[in-house]
């Protein structure tokens, strides 16, 4: 379980978020909406660790995790799937998936068969370079790559972002799968409404570094949410 | 005892690609002042040492130079190993008249109202080596150099010299490689596919510095002995060979004008002082710390001789100053600010020394200005009045260019 | 197709080819975008739709084939800044801006002009700054025109990137994805200002979003493989069982 | 209204600059020459001398700066484009010795008559002309940085690639001015100087003239860097650093850029060396030693690399602290300056001038964000 | 059988049975090298292989003069003295102190004289390998009066190779002396047979001999070693240029670990050659000191220590300073020359600024022949090591978890983070491993250049210019150009010199970057574009 307590955080001396809370629990998928530029990637960075806050705190299955390095929060069960998909260029796309063995055991070192199932065309790619794909392919691999870990958490920012429409509705039954098996928390950012509202089991709207609204699935008033989204 | 110290500069690199030869040289002279402090200085005052690292950097000898006689108001500096560093500081030494002891084997051509040379000249050299080889019965010559004005010049003046001596062109191969040259091998082989030709062949070795030691790894290595072609070099004394395993290269050999192993009492005071100054009982000394010493007492006497530091009187008490040499004799300072000196031929031991297997029955003069150089032949140098001239032409019977 | 004479085209491309250490990019691709046309493109991730675009720009050049802008300019001739020059403009599908410096500075760079060193060393600074505000106003950058553009957020960097690509004032806009990242508001926002682009100039612009592709309103080729699979309006393609299949999906 | 926050304040600080190096150029000369010596005022010749040799090392940072802080060239052997400015120069004051020679030689330097040479080389000629010796001062640097820009950025060789080759051009340069076959000295370089123009090069009068001409040179060059820098041309260098290919597809040709900077700041580096020689006394080889041109780099990195101030103070600076050092700690000094390189960057990562910079943005952003309630606010 | 050859051989030998008069061999301590050297002619002239020890501790400077008598003996230095033995009849005569002795000096003449004359007297020796080496020494040196031993040897001979030799030999004396052209004739295609260069020397002289069909027949043979000489030298090039590129690669390739893989512009790489340079000195010393059985072993012991010294120093300068750095990689240069500048004083003011010395294993020692091709065992070990070197390094790059982890860090490290990677780690092991290579690096170069404080500064230049020549991050790449560049040098040393050479080199690189922009391996596609 996932707890953000009012974060804040800061680019120099520009405020980024201010009192952010959050929660993802295992079995359930919460989902961050919001315009440009409000801070959603800004809170998945603080989550994973790429940037320090400067206020509140991030607790991961019970333990304190604000001050952990990145490595150590991955340990820790933590995927993070970037915007900007963020791929190994020079790796190939089987040595980009298996940069996700650094946090098991040895003899959980295997490229999970579902990866290839959801992303056929990893498979028929594995011995290009990763900065060779398109960008959908690279968005996959970024996704495909999170998996090999085997989190408990997953940290999504804009997964759906370049990829074709029917891979769009892969990843959905894919994040819905595995919300059903149970044993992952899962952080989605999407824009995309439609695809949110799908998968949403919890909801979070922001607004100029803030969450301004947010609750369970059911309590989401669609024209509401709307309203922050509009320009 | 309340009179201010005569201050004395010392210009050698302390660091960058020079510091491995010239470090010592500095250490050698605060060896000497010491000594000169504990028999009471000169003229009754201390002496004190002021050292600056001109960091292998030409400009920078230049500016140091200017720092030590415009700043510091030294009598004397001691310093410089390569010409180039002499060259560059000379203007300033003769701008601001201060006094400058040179204490390396050079390439001559050069004789400055403000330098005394204390190294050899290539008379003093490279001429006696060439005519020991020639007794050995070597009849074709290799010279190998470092592509630089010392070994330049000094194999122009060998050529002409061995053509005098009637030895053929195609009997002398000349080359020349980069400072810190490092890869030997088909320099090695060259010189192994010229000497073996059925006559006796030598190298005469103006190499410098840095690129000696893998040359001589590369000889022993592609076992060129002595005996079969022996190489003669001018710029490798014991410091050098301090860093080469000495046991295939035996017999090889070197011409200087001192070698740590003569057998002086003079020497071997200085080789005890020098390892006690040190704190080291195996470092070895060599020729152009020799220099030094002789440079330095020069110096002395001459000082005392002038009553004063003043330049001017201490540069005219100079001429005619003589004091021993560790060598065996006194070297004598001559009114071309070069000195006498003799020349000593020694071969490499096991043991990293040189053993002195020939040399000249006197002191050899050193020469400024080369005779085997036709537009030196007619020069010479007196600094005494009321000649007073660097490059007089005793053709012309005039005093050339500088002053 | 590929008979149709280039003359009065804007964009011909016939028979290109790319193929990387063997794989086929671009196979056999032919395309033609006619003056003042907006045409959107389609395809599988992976079907070539950006390396089309890197070969109309120069980024790419082609195996085979032939690339033809304005009916007689051989493309694959030129280098990357003669083609922008021709006013061939380019969004690329990762936001690219000069991240060092301003949003000002940014759109300033992009706009219309001289290119010469000695042009931009006399240039006169100031004269542009009405247009530049004009476009900040469009992009909606206006507040943060004196921000750094690497401190912007991914959107933010998208919005910059059309903002420079409208400084261009080009004959043909190639953009690559522009509303990835973008909620559904600014993309039906972008759509709009796409087709007020297209009133007076050409527009190529691939998409995955098949709502902003149906609020462009306008021919739509779908690219598989490295060449096209099928063409018409967005209900057509749409309805086509192979562009379900490997596209859409079920 | 454009430019970012720093750049107006730079602004004022460039033009601060500019009035001290004037200024500079002409008191220096007065306390040097009008003040009487045992005066507290007065500067001594030696330092004049000192302070003319930073002033070219200064010079040569900012030539090092326009290109690598401005358009992202690390140029590692910008050094061969000062040691041949110095090298033209020098070879117009070995002209000026004329018959005064150690062998009384007419047309012949010394070096050359004592290795046999017979008569002087054809590019020696012309050199006893100052307007000759000056036109290729900026011709043979420029020249040489335009063929070699020429090839390097059409064919697109960037970042470390072009640094290195750079960097061999400079080796090469090393080793061919090595060769005493080459004419131009061998190791021992052109020295012994005697006039320039007329004038005793060793006469205060004349330091101090070189030394004016060093500082005025010195504010041209900051003036014409400045202008560069503050054009649009300018910000196309910026972008053509941060992101060259970027700059393509926007129509810009940067290969001419390119060459456009890289030549003007190769004559630059010229200008610097032909003023260095003449205070120096001496050219030589070791002039075009990487190591040099690596150092000049330096300079630039420790007084704030894309700064204009910042590769003057640190030139200065760095050079300064060399002449202390060296005489004050000779065994340790290079502790010292290898500590101080390390320390720079670890805790003045922009230089000397960033460190000011930083302070000063800090201010302005507080300041800007005490005015504006949320950073991400944009207006819609 | 063998013994029983051995003894009728002994018999055979005319002048065996001679005594040799000890005051001759006590004339050897004559005052001057004159003088000793007409005691040694005429001590050879008794022709007795007994005079062989006493000659042979001449040679090697074992030989000494008891002051007191004047007496001559083979002396071996021990702690307390030299321990005297007789020189002819070996017994041992006892201890004396140094100041009692006193050795007899040599120069160049005497060993020559000295080798000709063993040259000689082991023509009967019972070695084969002797006898053969002394059939050689007579071809090289032509002695006229070595004609009537080496004839009464070569009728002795059963060896069929030292016959040869021996015949080869007899040629040699019987062309190069005043023989009529039957003889001269019948010599050269025995002198052909030889080969090489001493041969060439023994013929090209006879082709302008009085005789036309002698000059005939010695210009022919002189034109066929000469053509076979032209083939050898081109093979000895490529394979100079071949040691000359492993040496260069091997100090490069920890550079294409640090700049390569991590994009450090790493000025202290040199430094860390030198670093495993002086390990080599520290451990030959204390090598030397303690225990001087082990000299043999003491590159082998000193690679490890090499490489964990040098790479625990790259460890603690990425952990104190490079990782601060990550991102700004332009300022890695600023840092790294300043480290730079340090070590290199520190190494100066703990060891002193002269060359320490580093001496060469017997195994690395020396050379061998192929044909007329000579390699050098030193050599031959150091591109052996180079391969070696390489190849594990490859490995370890491309087949191991930790070298994948080394690659993803230094492409995206905030993501290889996020990844579960611990960078810190990483980053630190990779500066050690490209460090600790420079170690190893310096092991080797310190068989073949100085050991100074200087040493790493005339590496770094050549080993920058590699890394970017092959492609930066592409060790095929730091392998072939390292190769290719050491032969190419090396082809045209002997055209242009050693400067102008160089000089081609460097100008070459420069076109050859126009035209591959990004190196020999130049990574392609969008992947380089991040
Ligand atoms: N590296 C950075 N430096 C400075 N400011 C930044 C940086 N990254 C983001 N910001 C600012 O922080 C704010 C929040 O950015 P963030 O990337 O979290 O937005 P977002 O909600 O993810 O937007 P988008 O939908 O465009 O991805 C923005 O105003 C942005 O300008
Ligand atoms: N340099 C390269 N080496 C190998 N394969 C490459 C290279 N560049 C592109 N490709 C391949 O070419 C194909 C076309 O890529 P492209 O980027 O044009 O696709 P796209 O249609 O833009 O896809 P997307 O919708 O995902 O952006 C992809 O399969 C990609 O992996
Ligand atoms: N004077 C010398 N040896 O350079
Ligand atoms: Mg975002
Ligand atoms: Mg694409």
């Amino acid at each position: 379980m996932l707890n953000v307590e009012a974060i804040n955080l800061h680019y120099g001396a520009a405020q980024a978020l201010r009192g952010v809370s959050l929660r993802a629990e295992p079995g359930r998928v919460t989902c961050l909406m919001g315009r440009n530029g409000v801070g959603k990637s800004s809170t998945l960075r603080a989550i994973i660790g790429h940037r320090p806050v400067s206020g509140g705190s991030i607790f991961w299955e019970g333990a304190d995790i604000t001050k952990l390095s990145p490595d150590e929060r991955a340990r820790r069960g933590i995927a993070y799937v970037p915007q900007g998909r963020e791929i190994f260029p020079l790796l190939s796309v089987k040595e980009n998936l298996e940069t996700g063995f650094a946090p098991l055991p040895r003899r959980q070192r295997t490229i999970p068969d579902e990866i290839f199932e959801l992303f056929p065309v990893l498979k028929s790619m594995l011995a290009r370079r990763g900065g060779d794909l398109s960008g959908g392919q690279q968005q996959q691999l970024a996704i495909g790559r999170a998996l090999v870990t085997r989190p408990r958490l997953l940290l999504l920012d804009e997964p759906t972002e370049g990829i074709q429409p029917s891979i769009i509705k892969d990843i959905g039954r894919a994040i819905g799968w595995l919300r059903d098996r149970g044993d992952m928390a899962i952080l989605l950012v999407e824009q995309y409404f439609e695809f949110a509202r799908d998968l949403a089991d919890l909801f979070a709207v922001m607004d100029r570094g803030e969450v301004v609204m947010g609750g369970e699935k059911a309590d989401l008033v669609e024209s509401e949410v709307r309203r922050f989204l509009t320009v | 005892a309340d009179k201010p110290p005569i201050k004395v500069g010392v210009l050698h690199s302390l660091s960058g690609t020079m510091a491995i030869s010239e470090t010592t040289l500095k250490d050698v002279m605060l060896m000497l002042i010491e000594e000169q402090n504990k028999k009471g200085g000169v003229l009754g005052r201390k002496l004190e040492p002021v050292v600056v690292d001109p960091a292998s950097n030409w400009p920078l000898f230049a500016e140091k130079a200017r720092e030590l006689l415009a700043v510091h108001k030294v009598s004397a500096v001691f310093g410089c190993w390569t010409s180039v560093s002499r060259k560059s500081v000379l203007p300033v030494f003769e701008e601001l008249n201060g006094l400058l002891f040179y204490p390396v084997q050079y390439e001559g051509e050069e004789s400055s109202r403000n330098v005394f040379y204390t190294g050899a000249a290539p008379n003093q050299q490279a001429i006696p080596a060439v005519d020991y080889l020639i007794e050995e019965g070597i009849e074709r010559w290799v010279l190998a150099g470092t592509d630089y004005v010392y070994p330049r010049t000094t194999n122009k003046i060998l050529e002409a010299y061995l053509k005098a001596k009637g030895v053929q062109a195609a009997d002398i191969m000349i080359d020349y490689t980069p400072f810190g040259h490092a890869d030997w091998q088909s320099i090695v082989r060259d010189i192994k596919a010229f000497g073996s030709a059925g006559r006796k062949t030598a190298v005469v070795s103006t190499i410098n510095g840095d690129a000696n030691v893998p040359f001589y790894k590369e000889l022993a290595n592609q076992g060129v002995k002595a005996t079969d072609i022996p190489v003669i070099a001018f710029s490798v004394g014991e410091e050098e060979l301090a860093g080469i395993d000495t046991k295939p290269l035996v017999g090889h050999l070197a011409a200087w004008n001192y070698f740590q192993s003569v057998e002086t009492p003079a020497n071997a005071e200085f080789i005890k002082k020098w390892r006690a100054f040190t704190r080291n009982a195996k470092r070895v000394t060599n020729d152009p710390m020799e220099a030094h010493f002789i440079g330095f007492n020069m110096w002395v006497q001459a000082v005392e001789k002038a009553g004063t530091t003043d330049p001017d009187k201490v540069i005219d008490a100079m001429i005619g100053v003589s004091v021993p040499n560790l060598s065996g004799g006194y070297s004598a300072m001559l009114p071309n600010h070069h000195i006498t000196k003799p020349v000593l031929i020694g071969e490499v031991q096991a043991d990293g020394q040189f053993e002195t297997v020939w040399r000249t029955r006197g002191l050899v003069a050193g020469d400024e200005w080369s005779d085997y150089l036709p537009d030196s032949k007619d020069l010479i140098a007196d600094w005494r009045a009321p000649l007073s001239c660097g490059n007089f032409n005793s053709a012309t019977g005039k005093c050339g260019g500088a002053k | 197709m590929s008979r149709t004479d280039p003359q009065h085209t804007q964009l011909y491309l016939d028979g290109v080819c790319v193929s990387f250490d063997g794989f086929r990019a671009l196979n056999n691709l032919s395309l033609i975008i006619m003056p003042g046309e907006m045409r959107a493109i389609i395809g599988p991730n992976g079907a070539g739709k950006t390396t089309m675009m890197d070969v109309i720009t120069g980024k790419t050049r082609p195996d085979a084939g032939a690339v033809l802008f304005d009916g007689d300019t051989d493309l694959t001739r030129l280098d990357e800044a003669g083609i922008a020059n021709l006013g061939i403009g380019r969004k690329f599908q990762k936001p690219t801006v000069f991240e060092s410096h301003t949003v000002w500075d940014n759109i300033d760079l992009a706009l219309a002009g001289r290119r010469g060193p000695f042009a931009t060393l006399f240039h006169r600074d100031g004269a542009d700054d009405q247009r530049i505000l004009e476009i900040l106003d469009v992009i909606r950058l206006s507040g943060r025109r004196h921000v750094q553009a690497g401190s912007l957020s991914h959107g933010q960097k998208q919005w910059l990137e059309i903002g420079m690509l409208l400084a261009q004032e080009p004959k043909l806009l190639l953009v690559d994805e522009p509303v990835a990242g973008m909620t559904d508001a600014e993309t039906a926002e972008t759509a709009r200002l796409l087709r007020d682009i297209a009133q007076t100039r050409s527009v190529v612009v691939v998409e995955h979003d098949m709502t902003f592709v149906r609020d462009l309103d306008v021919k739509v080729t779908v690219l598989h493989e490295g060449s096209v699979l099928s063409d018409g309006s967005l209900d057509h393609v749409s309805a086509d069982p192979r562009v379900i299949e490997v596209y859409l999906g079920r | 209204m454009k430019g970012g926050l720093i750049l107006p304040r730079l602004d004022r600080a460039g033009l601060i600059f500019g009035a001290v190096a004037l200024g500079l150029a002409l008191l220096v000369p007065v306390l040097n020459l009008a003040v009487p010596p045992d005066s507290p005022f007065h500067v001594p010749p030696h330092v004049v001398a000192l302070m003319g040799k930073y002033l070219c090392y200064a010079l040569l940072a900012l030539s090092v700066d326009l290109v690598w802080g401005y358009c992202g060239i690390l140029s590692l052997g910008h050094g061969a484009f000062f040691a041949l400015g110095g090298y033209a120069m020098g070879m117009y004051l070995m002209r000026q010795i004329g018959p005064r020679g150690m062998y009384g030689h007419a047309e012949l330097p010394d070096f050359m008559v004592f290795l046999n040479w017979q008569e002087l080389p054809w590019y020696w000629l012309g050199f006893d002309q100052f307007w000759f010796a000056a036109l290729m001062v900026l011709l043979v640097p420029g020249l040489l940085a335009g063929l070699l820009g020429w090839l390097a950025f059409r064919s697109r060789v960037t970042g470390v690639y072009l640094s290195i080759i750079t960097q061999a051009m400079t080796f090469a340069l090393l080793l061919a001015f090595f060769r005493n076959d080459m004419g131009f000295g061998g190791n021992n370089g052109l020295t012994d100087f005697k006039d320039i123009l007329g004038a005793s090069i060793q006469a205060d009068g004349t330091r101090s003239a070189l030394f004016a001409a060093t500082a005025v040179a010195l504010a041209l060059g900051f003036v014409l860097c400045r202008w560069i820098v503050r054009s649009k041309l300018g910000r196309v260098l910026v972008a053509i650093r941060d992101a060259e290919s970027r700059t393509r597809f926007l129509g810009y040709r940067v290969e001419r850029y390119k060459l456009f900077v890289f030549m003007i700041s190769a004559c630059m580096a010229g200008v610097a060396g032909a003023l260095y020689v003449p205070q120096v006394g001496i050219i030589n080889p070791g002039e075009f030693s990487p190591a040099n041109s690596i150092e000049a780099v330096i300079w630039v990195a420790v007084g704030g690399r894309g700064t204009l101030v910042g590769p003057v103070i640190g030139a200065v600076l760095v050079n300064f602290g060399k002449t202390v050092l060296t005489g004050a700690l000779p065994e340790v000094w290079l502790f010292a300056l290898g500590g101080l390189f390390i320390a720079v960057t670890l805790f003045l990562p922009r230089g000397i001038v960033g460190l000011w910079m930083a302070y000063q943005h800090r201010r302005a952003e507080r300041q800007e964000a005490a005015t504006t309630t949320n950073p991400a606010l944009s207006e819609g | 059988m063998r013994m029983l050859l051995m003894l009728l051989s002994l018999l055979l030998a005319p002048m065996a049975s001679a005594d040799v008069p000890a005051p001759l061999i006590d004339a050897l301590a004559a005052d001057d090298y004159a003088a000793r050297e007409e005691a040694l002619t005429t001590l050879t002239q008794t022709g007795d292989p007994a005079i062989v020890p006493a000659l042979k501790a001449l040679a090697e400077g074992s030989l000494y003069r008891r002051l007191s008598d004047d007496k001559v003996f083979v002396g071996r230095e021990v702690d307390d003295g030299v321990t005297l033995t007789d020189p002819l009849t070996g017994a041992v005569a006892g201890v004396q102190p140094q100041g009692a002795v006193e050795r007899i000096r040599v120069n160049n003449r005497i060993r020559r004289a000295v080798q000709a004359a063993l040259g000689a007297l082991t023509l009967r020796s019972p070695e084969a390998a002797t006898r053969l080496k002394a059939a050689e020494s007579i071809f090289t040196n032509k002695e006229t009066e070595a004609l009537p031993v080496l004839e009464a040897a070569l009728a002795a001979e059963q060896d069929d190779r030292v016959r040869m030799a021996m015949r080869q030999a007899r040629a040699a004396i019987l062309a190069a002396g005043d023989s009529d052209a039957q003889t001269k004739l019948a010599a050269i295609p025995l002198i052909a047979e030889r080969g090489g260069r001493p041969a060439l020397a023994l013929l090209t002289p006879l082709a302008t001999d009085a005789d036309a069909v002698v000059a005939e027949a010695a210009a022919a043979a002189a034109r066929r070693i000469e053509n076979h000489l032209a083939w050898a030298a081109a093979a000895q090039n490529i394979i100079y240029g071949l040691s000359l590129g492993s040496v260069l690669l091997l100090a490069a390739i920890g550079l294409a670990v640090t700049f390569g893989v991590m994009g450090v512009i790493n000025m202290a790489h040199g430094e860390m050659v030198m670093l495993g340079a002086y390990t080599t000195y520290v451990v030959q010393n204390l090598i030397r000191t303690s225990m001087p059985e082990l000299f043999d072993w003491s590159l082998l012991i000193a690679l490890p220590l090499a490489f964990l010294v040098a790479g625990g120093v790259g460890i603690l300068i990425e952990r104190g300073i490079i990782r601060w750095l990550y991102g700004r990689p332009l300022e890695t240069l600023l840092a790294t020359w300043g480290l730079s500048l340090v070590l290199q004083q520190a190494v100066r003011s703990l060891f002193g600024p002269t060359n320490m010395e580093v001496g060469n294993p017997s195994w690395m020692s020396g050379a061998f022949q192929v044909g007329e091709v000579t390699i050098t065992h030193g050599r031959l070990w150091i591109f052996l090591f180079g391969l070696i070197v390489f190849a594990a390094l490859m490995v370890l790059l491309k087949r191991t978890p930790l070298g994948l982890q080394m690659r993803a860090v230094t492409q995206n490290r905030s993501m290889a983070r996020a990844m579960g990677i611990r960078t810190a780690r990483v980053d630190a092991l990779t500066f050690g491993l490209g460090s600790g290579i420079a170690g190893l690096a310096g092991v080797a170069l310190s068989q073949i250049d100085n050991v100074s404080p200087n040493l790493g500064q005339g590496y770094i230049i050549d080993s920058f210019m590699i890394v970017i020549f092959g492609g930066v991050g592409n060790l095929w790449g730091t392998l072939v150009g390292a190769l290719s560049l050491g032969i190419v040098n090396k082809l045209l040393e002997p055209l242009a010199g050693a400067v102008l050479g160089k000089i081609l080199v460097l100008v070459g690189i420069i076109l050859f970057i126009q035209a591959r922009p990004r190196g020999l391996f130049a990574l392609k596609g969008r992947a380089i574009e991040h």
